[in-house]
């Protein structure tokens, strides 16, 4: 009975999408605002990566507000977990000795791999977010092989806190010299296609990066954590 | 001038920052949050005055990114948005004081972080000018609010987040993917650009699906009915502090956001939208929490009412249908809305932090002995019930008058519901009240100072918004009514009060003297004004009892029903009507039954919103400008006036709320407040009704006068409490008052106001009396008399004449009132009213028997040997209202005179043809008596008795009263051989079936009925998520459905 | 237009478990589905016919670059919509591992003590 | 064409997937295969010319996701009732 009345709902639900989407034929172009990012978008940024363009310049702001819902996340996380007498219901083995000598020798590898990522966020696919992710992944390996791996929690928060704070500096120093907040031009744009240019797009992105990484491997120590069974 | 920008920026930076100080230094970390907070405050403050001095005119645009809008972000700050953060910071600022208070939760850092963000997020969605980017604010608003409210410590907050997640992620979907569609379908995200490609209206049914699709997202964050049951589950279980932050600040920006992206998407199908979802959560939430008892959750249903009114008033705002004066008039409505709803609701959320246990039960005597929490809890109720002078009146006002004609039926919602959101606060207020006091926490400084907002605003709202609506109050009044509040000031000494309150009601003499016309407005005003001094000196005795509330409340009833009778607008009649009647709650609250102030404000709420009705479908303002069609009017507007004099069937608050207010303030409510119930019925048949034509209506309003004298006579004659017995006899007498105000002659008139004054003379001095008596013996109940004539002789002489009086037998007062109503009646010729009344006449005997009866005859009851008699200052009252009964009986002309002036002021009536002879006899068509005459006789005869009984007093033998002997029985202990009891046992046989308490039962039915529905009703939110999530996607897909025009 | 019926679809699959799954963990894993489909509609929505990415790297692009590549702006959204979704799945998981701590179960029925 | 077959296939296997994790009782499973959608959905990100959301959805959606409902898994229960 519920199944069949859901399912009644999401069907109604269903055709109300599709007829609005069937308003946007497939693959067909058709341009808005976003003409003047593709067409105006290298000579006003210098950023190859169009899309990072748009993200940490165009819609900066935006930007800002995902790393800060990122942060609040990773904060709300830590705050219920505090008090969380959550155990772990399953049993934990020890890694082999391969896997912990792999991830000995990937953990530095990944992070340098994901700092490529987001320093050359404005030229290649990927940037502060993916890099990001790609250094909490070297955490979580570690913290997967290791028991005794734990990452020094203090200076997790205080970087990432730092980083943040450097991305809305970069915003006000935008505001103070560029004559808006995240203004680009505050540093010379550089040439197009070189790893020194686009302007402050590499600098936010590096600093995004750097705080994604210590706020998601934060994020996943902090889940990881457990209260000794008693 | 402070850029937006800096606010948002500077915040975020600081929730960075103390992300890194609480590891390090705690204490840093609290600063940095105060200051920012404070900053932020300030800086939304600059900008928002900025708009209000004028050097800002339009809304400011700041790009971000350093591209002009469309290309880029931008924020979009007017005058709305700046005043919405201004709001959010200060709902913000009070509640991180309150939880500092209180105690953060651990980690405190943390803690605060989601608390900065919370606000910056609400910020954030009011100054945005882009569509997307205000789905990320939304999405920080909510992260933020889940984990807020899931930190809470309290029952059920994790479930309450779960759901409010669950359904806030729906919620959140529909919005992302309709600012999605809405940039294929226009080519921009920026809401000015979209607005402007969309100047014409939407056309494309696309677009109008697009536009509902992110509607019907922002209904559900706005708590719409049936998909708030997560709203009501966080409000029930989460911490005060974050609901406040919540239910303040957070989903006002909502609102603000709807209202935008409702003018900036401009759909036709808006208005029904809002006025249906509007309408129907407004109701439903009023009406829903009548069964709760959950007092958080009922906070909840309020809030969702409140809501629901906002998103009705959203839809007439944005109707470009309407006059434009009206639509401003519905913006400032909506301005005060949400700024009361905000500043009261964190008042009490934080209040209910404060006492323990959550349930109804738990508040009893929370606003005893706590000062500070009574003034909070009392100031936010009335702010949210909007009752004069709190901001939120005129938001109900303002929204009324704003509203056209043909959709009156909206304004009768909105005055439905607001009776029904009386009905439960006040019955909160009742619980609050009663009881032993008892101690609810001390952390009251946020609370407080949110209501000392609504407080402080009044003035300057008043200042705006009663010029707006241009009612002209009376200034002399309302100086009165302000030096009235500041008695209270002299509250360290009750004796210094009551002289204070005494100067004050003669300055108001002083002040208001050139309204003493021989008009209906002068008479009423001597009556309010002389007799209202004269009561006041008798409160002294037992003043040590009175809370120092008492004076300032006594003064203002009086010097309002002295605003009610000089207003010459109807609006700025209600006014004074309401604060007469807010004012008199309190000082009935202040007596020993709640429930009957509890009754009296519901009755006089649903007389009052009548009256508002009424008012709204008059032509005109002005009393007694503009011919008035039809008869809806007259009675809606005399419904109120009919509440205030108690007339059946809408008496039963009456009884206890006269027998048990406090003593000192019943013969006011008796012998004053109720005749402005007949002062209204005579402006109702005078300037609307009209004195000669409809004279079915006053046939009618006759019956209901004669029969409210019959039943309440019969009901007083089997009452055991003197002061209820003497309630029902004053309703009796109203209604024999009213009978004459229907009667629409100048005899029936003459007699009426006659009455009037009379008995105010007699009926105040039996309550003055009375209360002489109860202070004195120190119970009301009548059985428990008997036998005080000797120990208080004068105040037996007084109830005495009084009640000769009462009784219409010569030679005293009474009778001039009763001989002139019977003329009347027999002239007009309503025989079977007439013959109802004479039995009601004699009726009234048997209770007038009662009262010398049982209190000062027969046995001296053995605990009232040392009673002593009243005190000087109830004595001096009593002689004062003693002489006018004997003056008056010798000498009527003395008021029949100026009422015949009062009588030709009046359009339609002229004085009563009544011919005084060559002595002061009376001679009408039907006969005459010779009044001076008849007082001398009677008079004679007294004094020859007395003087019989002085020469022959030496020879009677004096026994004490159980010295019974001589009749042949020897006591061996005080029997009681006083039949105070029971006294009418016999006759209750006879008539019993009579005073059957149908029309209580009725009233009962109907609460209990509502009751059942509400509880039916709010079987819906079944605390299910599924459900709950089910309800969204079906809803949406009715407002797909219906709102698009697509099939 | 598969891809605007399969994201549809997906979103669809997602309510499912929302509205019927009487398991907590099911109903977040539910919403995390749902935003999947989200993710993937708006990039169909944005998707050009023989177009390619848009990263400018190679001069041929860069002129008249509009008639060469996809629309950027939905890609730009779907970045954030996905970190947004992720932060929403992962306070979310907290909550339940929160509830899981206190009443040992998962299963709604559990955890309806408001209501009405 | 044949990429355009295999993405139809891509896209019924996406749907078969997220249903099998709605339907199976294992959590675990149905996390893993809600991963795999993710993993699926950025080969198709891929295939529409966007490789920036195809990294992101694989890193974040797939990898990321996944593992912290892996964490809470494990500190919750496998099995759905």
């Amino acid at each position: 009975m519920r199944k069949w009345l859901a399912l009644a709902f999401l069907i109604l639900l269903g055709f109300f999408l599709a007829k609005i989407t069937s308003a946007f034929p497939f693959g067909v172009e058709s341009w808005g605002v976003s003409k003047h990012y593709v067409d105006k978008g290298i000579e006003e940024n210098r950023g190859s990566n169009l899309v990072t363009s748009i993200v940490v310049n165009y819609r900066g702001f935006d930007t800002l507000g995902e790393v800060t819902v990122l942060f609040l996340a990773a904060t709300a996380l830590a705050f219920l977990l505090a008090t969380c007498r959550c155990r772990r219901r399953y049993e934990r083995w020890e890694a082999s000795l391969i896997v912990k000598a792999a991830s000995e020798t990937l953990y530095p590898l990944l992070i340098l791999f994901g700092a490529y990522i987001f320093i050359h966020g404005h030229l290649t696919p990927g940037g502060g977010f993916q890099g990001g992710t790609v250094i909490a992944s070297a955490v979580m390996l570690m913290l997967l092989a290791h028991f005794t791996f734990h990452p020094n929690h203090k200076a997790l928060s205080t970087l990432e806190g730092l980083a943040g704070m450097s991305f809305v500096l970069i915003g006000f120093a935008g505001l103070i010299w560029g004559g808006s907040f995240l203004a680009n031009n505050i540093i010379p744009l550089g040439q197009w296609n070189r790893l020194f240019s686009a302007g402050v797009i590499p600098l936010i992105y590096v600093a995004v990066g750097f705080k994604v990484g210590f706020e998601l491997s934060g994020l996943i120590t902090d889940m990881m954590k457990t209260i000794k069974e008693e | 001038m402070v850029n937006p920008i800096v606010i948002i920026g500077i915040t975020l930076a600081s929730a960075f920052f103390i992300g890194i100080l609480q590891a390090y230094a705690k204490v840093w970390a609290r600063v940095i949050f105060i200051l920012t907070l404070v900053f932020d405050l300030l800086a939304s403050g600059i900008v928002f005055y900025g708009f209000l001095s004028g050097e800002l005119a339009r809304p400011i645009s700041v790009k971000i990114g350093g591209f002009p809008p469309p290309i880029g972000i931008n924020l979009l700050v007017g005058k709305a948005e700046a005043a919405m953060a201004v709001l959010i910071f200060s709902v913000a600022f009070l509640g991180a004081i309150h939880w500092f208070v209180k105690g953060l939760p651990q980690p405190e850092g943390k803690a605060m972080v989601l608390f900065l963000l919370l606000s910056l997020g609400a910020t954030g969605i009011t100054f945005t000018g882009d569509f997307f980017n205000l789905f990320v604010f939304i999405e920080i608003t909510s992260i933020a609010a889940y984990g807020l409210v899931a930190s809470s410590r309290t029952k059920g907050a994790l479930e309450a987040a779960f759901k409010y997640m669950v359904v806030g992620s729906i919620s959140s979907t529909f919005i992302l993917l309709g600012v999605v569609f809405l940039y294929k379908a226009t080519g921009s995200l920026n809401m000015m650009d979209i607005a402007g490609k969309l100047l014409g209206g939407i056309s494309s049914a696309v677009l109008a699906l697009i536009t509902l699709l992110i509607l019907s997202g922002l209904l559900v964050e706005l708590e719409v009915f049936p998909i708030n049951g997560w709203a009501l589950d966080v409000y029930q279980g989460a911490d005060p502090v974050v609901v406040a932050l919540l239910a303040g600040a957070a989903v006002k920006a909502f609102y603000l956001v709807f209202l935008k992206t409702a003018g900036f998407l401009p759909l036709s199908s808006f208005f029904s939208l809002a006025l249906i979802f509007g309408g129907s959560t407004y109701l439903a939430g009023q009406f829903f929490a009548w069964r709760q008892r959950d007092v958080r959750r009922l906070f909840g249903y309020s809030s969702v009412a409140q809501l629901g009114l906002l998103i009705l008033a959203a839809g007439f705002f944005l109707n470009s249908a309407l006059a434009s004066q009206s639509r401003l008039m519905i913006g400032a409505a909506i301005v005060l809305l949400i700024f009361n709803h905000s500043f009261a609701k964190t008042s009490l959320f934080l209040l209910a932090d404060n006492v323990k246990g959550s349930n109804v039960e738990d508040w009893a005597g929370t606003l005893r002995g706590n000062p500070l929490f009574a003034f909070s809890f009392t100031s936010s109720v009335f702010s949210i019930a909007g009752i004069p002078p709190m901001a939120g009146f005129w938001a109900k006002v303002l929204l009324i008058f704003a509203i056209p004609r043909q959709y009156s039926w909206a304004v009768a919602l909105i005055l439905i519901g607001a009776l029904a959101e009386v009905v439960y606060y006040f019955h909160l207020y009742r619980v609050a009240s009663q009881g032993e006091g008892k101690e609810a926490g001390g952390n009251l400084f946020s609370p407080f100072v949110s209501s000392l907002l609504l407080v402080v605003s009044v003035p300057m709202v008043w200042g705006i918004f009663s010029r707006k609506l241009s009612i002209p109050l009376n200034g002399q009044v309302l100086l009165l009514l302000g030096i009235s509040l500041g008695i209270y000031l002299l509250g360290f000494s009750r004796p210094l009060q009551w002289l204070g309150s005494l100067a004050t009601l003669g300055y108001g003499i002083y002040v208001l003297l050139p309204h003493f016309k021989p008009d209906l407005s002068g008479f009423f005003l001597a009556l309010v004004l002389f007799g209202g001094g004269a009561l006041l000196i008798a409160t002294y005795p037992g003043s040590k009892k009175l809370p120092s509330t008492f004076y300032p409340a006594y003064l203002v009833v009086v010097f309002s029903m002295a605003g009610v009778v000089l207003s010459s607008t109807w609006l700025s009649l209600f006014v004074f009507w309401e604060v007469m009647t807010w004012s008199s709650f309190l000082l009935i609250n202040m007596g020993e039954g709640k429930k009957a102030a509890w009754l009296y404000a519901i009755f006089s709420a649903a007389g009052a919103y009548a009256m508002l009705g009424g008012i709204y479908l008059l032509p005109s303002l002005r009393i007694g400008v503009g011919k008035v069609p039809g008869l809806l009017p007259a009675v809606l507007i005399s419904l109120a006036f009919l509440v205030k004099m108690a007339t059946a069937p809408l008496h039963i608050w009456a009884r206890d709320a006269y027998g048990e207010s406090a003593h000192q303030f019943t013969p006011l409510l008796s012998g004053i407040m109720s005749k402005m119930g007949v002062f209204g019925t005579a402006l109702v048949v005078v300037y609307i009704l009209g004195v000669s034509s409809n004279p079915v209506f006053r046939y009618f309003l006759g019956w209901l006068g004669v029969l409210t004298a019959f039943f309440m006579t019969l009901l007083a004659v089997f009452q055991d409490d003197l002061k209820k017995l003497l309630a029902y006899s004053s309703v009796a007498q109203v209604g024999y008052i009213l009978l004459g105000v229907a009667l629409g002659t100048p005899l029936g008139w003459s007699a009426s106001l006659y009455h009037t004054v009379n008995h105010f003379f007699f009926k105040a001095l039996l309550f003055v009396a009375a209360a002489g008596i109860i202070y004195r013996v120190g119970t009301s109940y009548l059985p428990q008399m008997g036998g005080l004539i000797r120990r208080m002789p004068l105040t037996f002489f007084a109830t005495l004449l009084a009640i000769i009086s009462l009784a219409g037998i010569p030679p005293l007062s009474g009778f001039a009132g009763k001989w002139l109503l019977y003329s009347a009646l027999i002239e007009k010729g309503w025989i079977f009213i007439t013959v109802v009344a004479f039995l009601a006449s004699t009726l009234a005997f048997l209770y007038c028997f009662k009262i010398l009866h049982s209190v000062f005859l027969g046995q001296l009851q053995e605990e009232n040997f040392n009673v002593k008699e009243v005190p000087l200052t109830v004595a001096l009252v009593e002689v004062l209202l003693l002489l006018p009964l004997i003056i008056l009986g010798a000498f009527p002309r003395l008021l029949l005179d100026p009422i015949d002036k009062v009588l030709s002021s009046l359009p339609g009536l002229s004085p009563a043809p009544i011919h005084y002879g060559r002595v002061m006899g009376a001679v009408t068509k039907l006969g005459h008596w010779n009044a001076l005459f008849l007082m001398v006789f009677f008079a004679g005869s007294f004094l020859i008795a007395l003087v019989f009984f002085a020469i022959t007093s030496a020879r009677i033998r004096k026994v004490g009263q159980l010295d019974v002997g001589y009749s042949g029985e020897v006591p061996r202990s005080a029997e009681d051989l006083h039949f105070g009891y029971g006294l009418y046992e016999h006759f209750r046989k006879a008539v019993g079936w009579l005073i059957y308490p149908l029309v209580t039962k009725v009233w009962k039915g109907i609460y209990e009925g509502i009751n059942a529905l509400a509880e039916m009703g709010r079987r819906i939110y079944t605390g299910d998520v599924n459900t709950y999530a089910a309800y969204v996607i079906a809803l949406s897909i009715i407002i797909l459905y219906i709102f698009s025009g697509v099939k | 237009m598969a891809f605007f019926v399969a994201s549809i679809l997906l979103i669809l699959i997602g309510l499912y478990a929302v509205l019927v799954k009487r398991n907590i963990m099911k109903i977040v894993i539910g919403l995390s589905l749902m935003d999947t489909g989200v993710n993937v509609l708006i990039i169909s929505l944005g998707f050009i016919r023989g177009r390619t990415a848009p990263i400018v790297n190679v001069k041929d692009l860069l002129v008249n670059t509009s008639s060469k590549v996809v629309d950027p702006l939905p890609q730009a959204l779907v970045l954030t919509a996905i970190v947004i979704g992720v932060a929403v799945t992962a306070v979310a998981l907290s909550i339940v591992m929160l509830m899981y701590s206190k009443k040992n179960t998962l299963e709604i029925d559990e955890y309806k003590e408001l209501k009405w | 064409m044949i990429l355009e077959y295999f993405m139809l296939f891509l896209l019924f296997l996406m749907l078969a997937l997220a249903i099998f994790a709605v339907e199976t009782k294992d959590l675990l499973a149905s996390v893993v295969a809600a991963g795999f959608v993710s993993l699926v959905a950025s080969i198709v990100y891929l295939y529409l010319q966007a490789p920036d959301v195809a990294m992101t959805e694989a890193a974040i959606g797939a990898g990321l996701t996944t593992l912290i409902f892996i964490i809470a898994i494990r500190k919750t229960e496998r099995y759905e009732k």
